[in-house]
């Protein structure tokens, strides 16, 4: 015995996209942001739990990382920033003549990103097999490389999907928004991990 | 397993005699201070988990015997959300009979555990005891380094005196535990834990690895032997001396094989060539009350089994298959025999 | 790129992989000796010079070669019978290195149990009654990992103890090259 | 005026043109937005069904199968196959039985056991326990909360592929013998590259992965479908008290699981390319791998633990016939217990040798996270006290719980004691105590709600009286086999042993733990035989057969693939039992396409339509091609580079929209 429905009110006006913490794909980039964090804050644990066995950090006289590409890198992740920002306003707006122009700037940044990590490998005077310090290391700007590499392979999806008459659908606007989020989450996590390969070591 | 060892294993707790066969290896052995101390604090979460355990059961019975309510399958729009008025309070009062509980049982345990820590001090002996794929390598270490002596899966303790064992292990992590003297400890590679045991009985107990170190976790025991303190120093000067050289010519012709041979690539026997470090010591091998970590008590046919075919009785263990004829077996056991 | 060839065949091939793994984790742990096919007292000619083809292959080598529980256990005895002394970690001091692939007396897991068993000039000790023809084959299998010949999936990447040189597991695909400076 | 608009709109620039055509478009979608049929007083009842059957029905056949997206479907699957899996565990577990009914017993080798217990742990704790809750989760948590689908659907189909291509490979390895033999735990450096040749150790770390990329995108969705689906009126206060244990385990997965996907893959580095995290010879540390581990590990068990609570709660509501006493006590102690877990990994580590005076903390709070359980119990027996129980078969489980479950807790503060545990930790007394709260307190409510939403899932009832049966031959099986174990571990028995020696007084024990193995395995096969038997022959199920209170009771049984015609209203906590006759719902979803309402989070209010994805296929070839990059990355690290490609092009073909065209309303394809 099924109840009969009594009708209260019709919800056939409301919006099929939203911004921000109304919309659903929101709370999905949420939960992969937190899941990442918990990641790379237990591999930030782990690397100060290997520092605290030794006396000196680097180990034995190994030299700490050049810090040339790595303080480029970082110049240039924050720089970032701006065109980031300028297509999250453009997301908002729904201007998407400006998402066409900004979101492939954000995939030609992120090259260029990826390039400069190609040398900041190259810098970290240490292979991974050597000690657990070199370990720790190539493992935290590795994971970091992985995170840089999946939204930007993201950005690359979404900016050639801007480009098609598509476009101009609420839902992708909403996209790119959370798709600068996740980029600004990109970034931040970069700081302590930039700290820690090149500063800690020095101090 | 062989038939051999299934009809030699109900011989083992004959051969021990001496005390009961329970407290041979169970917490109830009693036999150090920390042991003691345990069974007291067991004995208090027991009780107090005890009552705990009879409140809940006993509202669950009550709730579920009681009697004088409407049967009825209805339910009364409105009316389910009463509750008895006590139910509330009562609510609370179990948190906080919950929480005076365990915070009682977590000092009882502070204070155990700072009594233990307190009977601990003061340390006469000293014993590092090297933790290996699946035997114990024990040092006792003297001022003196021509004390210094070495044996293998057999740890003699005074009684009454604290003893701290220094736990190093070569390998994997094993845990050292004998579970009527004390609480166990891991024995980590690149770490060093140590353990202190005050003896309080005279007797025979036995111990085993608690941490799983691979294929033959299960047979790496050690039996610990209590003794007063002058048997002790009796036991101590015996090990020093090198193993005498044999007089009769079985055991000579087993002398000669086992020096030259592949016996003295792995293990040591004082006073001998046989000189290898990766193995058990066998200066006294016959002195000692067990076989291959445990596994099997010591005995002559033990001997045989062992030395000829060690991988049936404990399959993966490093000690390889010599595949000796049968004469050089007869005089290769005849001459560990001499090993007392 | 061959590696990025093969990994790419390593992606579409796993069943097979899956099935050859059978044999290299048998932990054949040899509860009876195995027969001698080789009898122990002559100790067999595997010298050849490059020309003549080389006699047929040990049965036994089935057993120990790309196996991973002999090459683990001859990593440790490796370490326990002091071979560190003269090869050190197979870059070789007083003895020849073995990372190389230069093989004086042959690369091939028999004629390495032989070398072991009998000994060579210029130093190399015999180890026959010392070590059990087990304990020589498990040591021949590992001495091979340390240049590379066997398949990556059954050596380890590295030895709980200090790092002597890159993993096992890394170094290039090696092959044998029987070198004629037996003179040195 | 037209001719005149025409030429000078080529001459105007680019822009101009393009806003122009969008304009125009604009217009026309909107157009085409009045003529959508939705669901309302005009349109409803059969016909209204016939329609929206026909837009939410997956293609048919094979394909159909592998492309589905309906969480019902989905949810279905997790359960059958973790059942699978605790049966083949359960086989195992007997098997360790036999070898170990006798002393010096020669039935199962060294080698072959330590595979088996291996197995045994990694199976119970992987590839059963957390996935049958996840689930029984995304199966009935869409119901109970009153909408159409999980969110993410797609995610959905993509997490149960992974868990089931982790399960196989474990298997498949198991069966060619190259299954791991390091424990579910995998200590290194035992389990490190020098001590655990061959394959054995990567394909245990390597299900790790898959498990966890599964568990982690099902915590996801999960998370996602409670805070956003709920129905309107359903605000927090009145989300049932199953949604809010659901929404805690998803939220403790989404910490907890990163700790173990971490270690697993800093073990497979160790062992493949020779880094040095776990070398003490090399400035790492053994401990470091336990830390990572546990610091999951813990937490791991009460994501097991925290859906059972909710199975009781629901269970305790519904054949009490009144609401959870103290609904806000149960929900904070929900929280609270999630929380704590995070804080008390280190009481697994009392016996490596770190400083004392960290123990004690870590002792008062293991204590501590007994308080809030032991609050939720009391608040059961107080919804017994005060309500009129009727002691059916999922009512009798609950019993049965609280009896076996309370031993397991009191013998956990006893292991919170260091003095205690420097004894206890790793014998059997510990394998009694691990075994009562996870069988005691996960599976007999498991078993219970198996038995209460069968009907829901079928359509058909679970037999009574086979049912009464199976329980008491569950609760005296697993008494029997479990209860001996304190007394062997007190005997000194240590854990992961494949023998014992005669003469230690362990005979007795180990003899009756093995014969209550095998009562306790006849116990679940009949719960099996139940289960099929009433597939056919049980009796036909109304959609509320208990006169339960939650939504899920409100449709059908088995459920359309739509679940509501209509989204309901709720206003209060227990809705079915304050409405009289008639549901409450709202109207106006499209019934041409697929899609449900989104609320607001706390107060549930209606706040967007969303579009449901349609079935695909790219979820399953997803999985199929990061499965393969995962397996293939054992035997080389180049895998991972050249792997990325196939996936990245799989991943990208799930999310490109199947026609680039606008639509009035946005559409998943």
């Amino acid at each position: 015995m099924i109840l009969e429905p009594r009708f209260t009110d019709d919800v056939s006006d409301l919006p099929t996209h939203k911004f921000g913490p109304s919309s659903l794909t929101w709370w999905g980039v949420l939960g992969y942001m937190v899941i990442e964090g918990a990641a790379f804050a237990l591999a930030f644990a782990a690397y100060f739990f290997l520092m605290g066995h030794e006396q000196g950090w680097p180990p034995e006289g190994r030299a700490a990382p050049d810090m040339l590409a790595g303080t480029i890198f970082t110049i240039v992740i924050l720089l970032s920033e701006y065109p980031n920002t300028l297509a999250k306003r453009a997301a908002r707006a729904g201007d998407v003549a400006a998402i066409r122009i900004l979101l492939p700037v954000m995939v030609a940044i992120g090259a260029v990103l990826l390039v400069i990590r190609g040398f900041e490998f190259n810098s970290l005077n240490c292979r991974w097999t050597d000690d657990a310090y070199s370990s720790i290391i190539w493992a935290l700007l590795l994971l970091h490389t992985g995170h840089i590499l999946t939204d930007w392979l993201d950005t690359v999806v979404l900016a050639g999907l801007m480009f098609t008459p598509v476009a101009y659908e609420g839902r992708r606007q909403v996209d790119v928004d959370e798709n600068s989020m996740y980029w600004r989450y990109v970034w931040l996590l970069w700081i302590p991990i930039y700290a820690m390969i090149y500063w800690v070591p020095r101090l | 397993m062989t038939w051999r060892t299934i009809s030699i294993a109900p011989i083992l707790p004959l051969l021990v005699g001496a005390c009961s066969y329970q407290h041979y290896q169970s917490d109830f052995g009693n036999g150090a201070v920390e042991d003691t101390q345990f069974l007291t604090l067991f004995w208090i979460f027991i009780a107090v988990c005890a009552v705990m355990y009879l409140l809940v059961i006993g509202f669950l019975f009550a709730s579920i015997a009681r009697r004088g309510r409407a049967e009825a399958n209805v339910v009364e729009v409105g009316r389910h959300h009463w509750s008895h008025p006590l139910m509330r309070s009562t609510l609370m009062g179990w948190g906080a009979l919950i929480g005076v509980g365990l915070t009682g049982l977590a000092i009882a345990s502070f204070f155990t555990d700072r009594s233990m820590a307190k009977a601990a001090t003061g340390e006469k002996l000293s014993v590092t005891l090297t933790g290996n794929q699946w035997w114990w390598d024990i040092v006792y270490n003297s001022a003196d380094a021509s004390k210094t002596v070495r044996t293998a899966n057999e740890l003699h303790l005074p009684v009454g005196m604290p003893t701290r064992i220094i736990l190093h292990s070569s390998d994997v992590i094993h845990s050292f535990w004998v579970p009527s003297l004390a609480g166990k400890q891991d024995l980590i590679p690149g770490r060093e834990n140590d353990i202190t045991i005050v003896p309080r009985k005279i007797g025979i107990y036995r111990g085993q690895c608690a941490e799983y170190c691979g294929a033959q976790h299960a047979h790496m025991a050690l039996v610990v032997v209590v003794d007063s303190y002058p048997d002790f120093l009796k036991w101590w000067q015996h090990q020093l001396q090198p193993a005498p050289m044999p007089t009769n010519p079985m055991a000579m012709a087993g002398y000669k094989y086992v020096t030259s041979g592949p016996c003295g690539a792995c293990h040591h026997i004082g006073g001998t060539p046989a000189s290898g470090l990766v193995a058990p010591d066998l200066t006294h091998l016959a002195s000692r009350k067990s076989l291959a970590a445990g596994t099997l008590p010591m005995s002559e046919g033990n001997l045989y089994g062992w030395v000829e075919d060690a991988q049936s009785l404990k399959p993966g263990v490093k000690m390889p298959t010599l595949a000796m004829e049968p004469k050089q077996l007869h005089a290769v056991v005849a001459y560990l025999e001499t090993l007392k | 790129m061959s590696s990025l060839f093969r990994a790419s065949l390593l992606a579409t091939a796993v069943a097979g992989i899956a099935l050859a793994g059978c044999n290299r984790e048998e932990h054949h742990s040899r509860a009876k000796p195995i027969g001698e096919t080789v009898p122990a007292g002559e100790s067999p000619d595997t010298i050849f010079p490059g020309s003549s083809s080389a006699p047929a292959l040990d049965p036994r080598a089935a057993l120990y070669d790309n196996n991973a529980n002999a090459i683990a256990q001859g990593q440790q005895l490796y370490l326990q019978m002091n071979c560190v002394g003269c090869h050190s970690h197979g870059g070789g001091g007083m003895g020849p290195p073995l990372m190389d692939d230069e093989w004086r007396y042959g690369g091939r897991i028999d004629q390495i149990a032989t070398t072991i068993a009998e000994g060579r000039p210029n130093g190399m000790p015999s180890w026959r009654g010392k070590l059990t023809e087990d304990q020589i084959w498990d040591l021949a299998a590992y001495v091979r990992s340390l240049s590379g010949l066997p398949s990556k999936d059954a050596v380890s990447s590295r030895a709980e103890s200090m790092s002597a040189g890159t993993p096992q597991s890394l170094t290039p695909h090696g092959e044998i090259k029987n070198s004629d400076s037996a003179q040195q | 005026m037209t001719d005149v608009r025409a030429d000078s709109f080529d001459a105007m620039p680019a822009e101009e043109r393009e806003r122009i055509r969008v304009e125009e478009e604009n217009r026309r979608l909107a157009q085409e937005r009045k003529k959508i049929a939705r669901d309302g007083p005009k349109l409803r009842g059969a016909k209204l069904e016939a329609r929206l059957e026909a837009t939410w029905r997956r293609p048919p056949g094979i394909i159909g199968w592998l492309a589905t997206v309906d969480h019902k479907e989905i949810g279905r699957r997790y359960i059958i196959t973790a059942l699978l899996f605790l049966a083949l565990g359960g086989v195992l577990a007997l098997a360790m039985r036999l070898q170990l009914a006798r002393p010096d017993s020669a039935l199962i080798g060294a080698e072959r056991y330590n595979q088996i217990f291996t197995m045994h742990g990694s199976t119970m704790m992987f590839l059963f326990a957390v996935p049958v809750m996840e689930g029984v989760g995304v199966y009935i948590i869409p119901l109970m909360l009153g909408t159409r689908s999980t969110a993410f659907p797609r995610l959905n189909a993509f997490s149960y592929f992974m868990y089931l291509f982790g399960g196989l490979l474990l298997w498949v390895a198991f069966v060619l013998n190259i299954g791991p033999d390091v424990g579910w735990f995998a200590y290194t450096p035992l389990s490190g590259p020098q001590f655990s040749p061959g394959k054995r150790a990567d394909i245990w770390a390597q299900m790790i992965t898959f498990t966890e990329v599964s568990a982690l995108a099902a915590a996801v969705v999960l998370v996602c479908t409670i805070l956003k689906a709920r129905a309107p009126g359903m605000t927090l206060a009145r989300m049932p008290l199953f949604a809010w244990a659901m929404l805690v385990q998803a939220v403790m997965i989404i910490f907890a699981m990163p700790a173990i996907a971490l270690c697993s893959s800093m073990l497979i580095s160790d062992r493949l390319i020779g880094t040095n995290f776990y070398n003490a010879a090399e400035h790492g540390d053994a401990l470091l791998w336990q830390h990572l581990f546990w610091f999951f590990g813990h937490p791991e068990v009460y994501i097991i633990f925290i859906p059972a609570t909710g199975f009781v709660s629901m269970i305790t509501e519904t054949f009490c016939r009144r609401p959870v006493f103290a609904h806000a006590v149960v929900v904070l102690a929900l929280i609270s217990t999630g929380i704590l877990a995070f804080g008390l990994w280190v009481h697994h580590m009392f016996a490596t040798g770190l400083p004392r005076v960290g123990y004690s903390f870590y002792t008062a709070a293991s204590m501590s996270v007994s308080i809030p359980t032991g609050l939720q119990i009391f608040c059961w027996l107080a919804t017994m006290w005060d309500g009129r129980p009727r002691f059916q078969v999922p009512m009798l489980y609950v019993v049965g719980f609280i009896i076996t479950f309370v031993i397991g807790g009191l013998t956990g503060v006893m292991v919170a004691a260091v003095p205690l545990d420097l004894q206890l930790h790793d014998t059997y007394f510990v394998v009694a105590h691990f075994h009562y709260v996870l069988i005691g307190g996960a599976v007999f409510p498991l078993l219970g709600v198996l038995t209460y939403w069968y009907p829901k899932i079928t359509g058909r009832m679970m037999s009574e009286t086979l049912g009464k049966i199976t329980f008491w031959l569950t609760f005296i099986g697993f008494h029997m086999t479990f209860f001996p174990m304190h007394w062997s571990g007190l005997l000194g028995m240590p854990r992961r042993v494949y023998t014992y020696p005669a003469g230690l007084g362990l005979e007795v024990p180990n003899l009756i733990s093995s014969i209550g193995a095998f009562v306790l395995a006849t116990a679940v096969l009949l719960f099996v035989l139940n289960g099929l038997f009433s597939l056919y022959r049980g009796a036909i199920a109304t959609p509320n057969p208990w006169g339960a209170s939650t939504l899920e009771w409100a449709t059908s049984s088995p459920p359309p693939v739509y679940n509501f015609a209509h989204i309901p209203v709720v206003e209060s906590d227990t809705p079915l039992w304050d409405v009289e006759g008639e549901l409450p719902v709202v109207t106006g979803l499209r019934v041409d396409e697929k899609e449900t309402l989104l609320t607001t989070v706390v107060a549930a209010t209606p706040d967007v339509r969303e579009p449901i994805p349609a079935a695909s296929l790219w979820p399953f070839i997803s999985a199929i091609a990061v499965g393969i990059v995962f397996i293939a990355s054992i035997f080389s690290p180049w895998a991972l580079a050249v792997g990325v490609i196939p996936c990245a092009i799989a991943l990208t073909a799930w999310f490109w929209p199947k026609e680039l065209k606008r639509h009035p309303e946005p559409v998943i394809s």
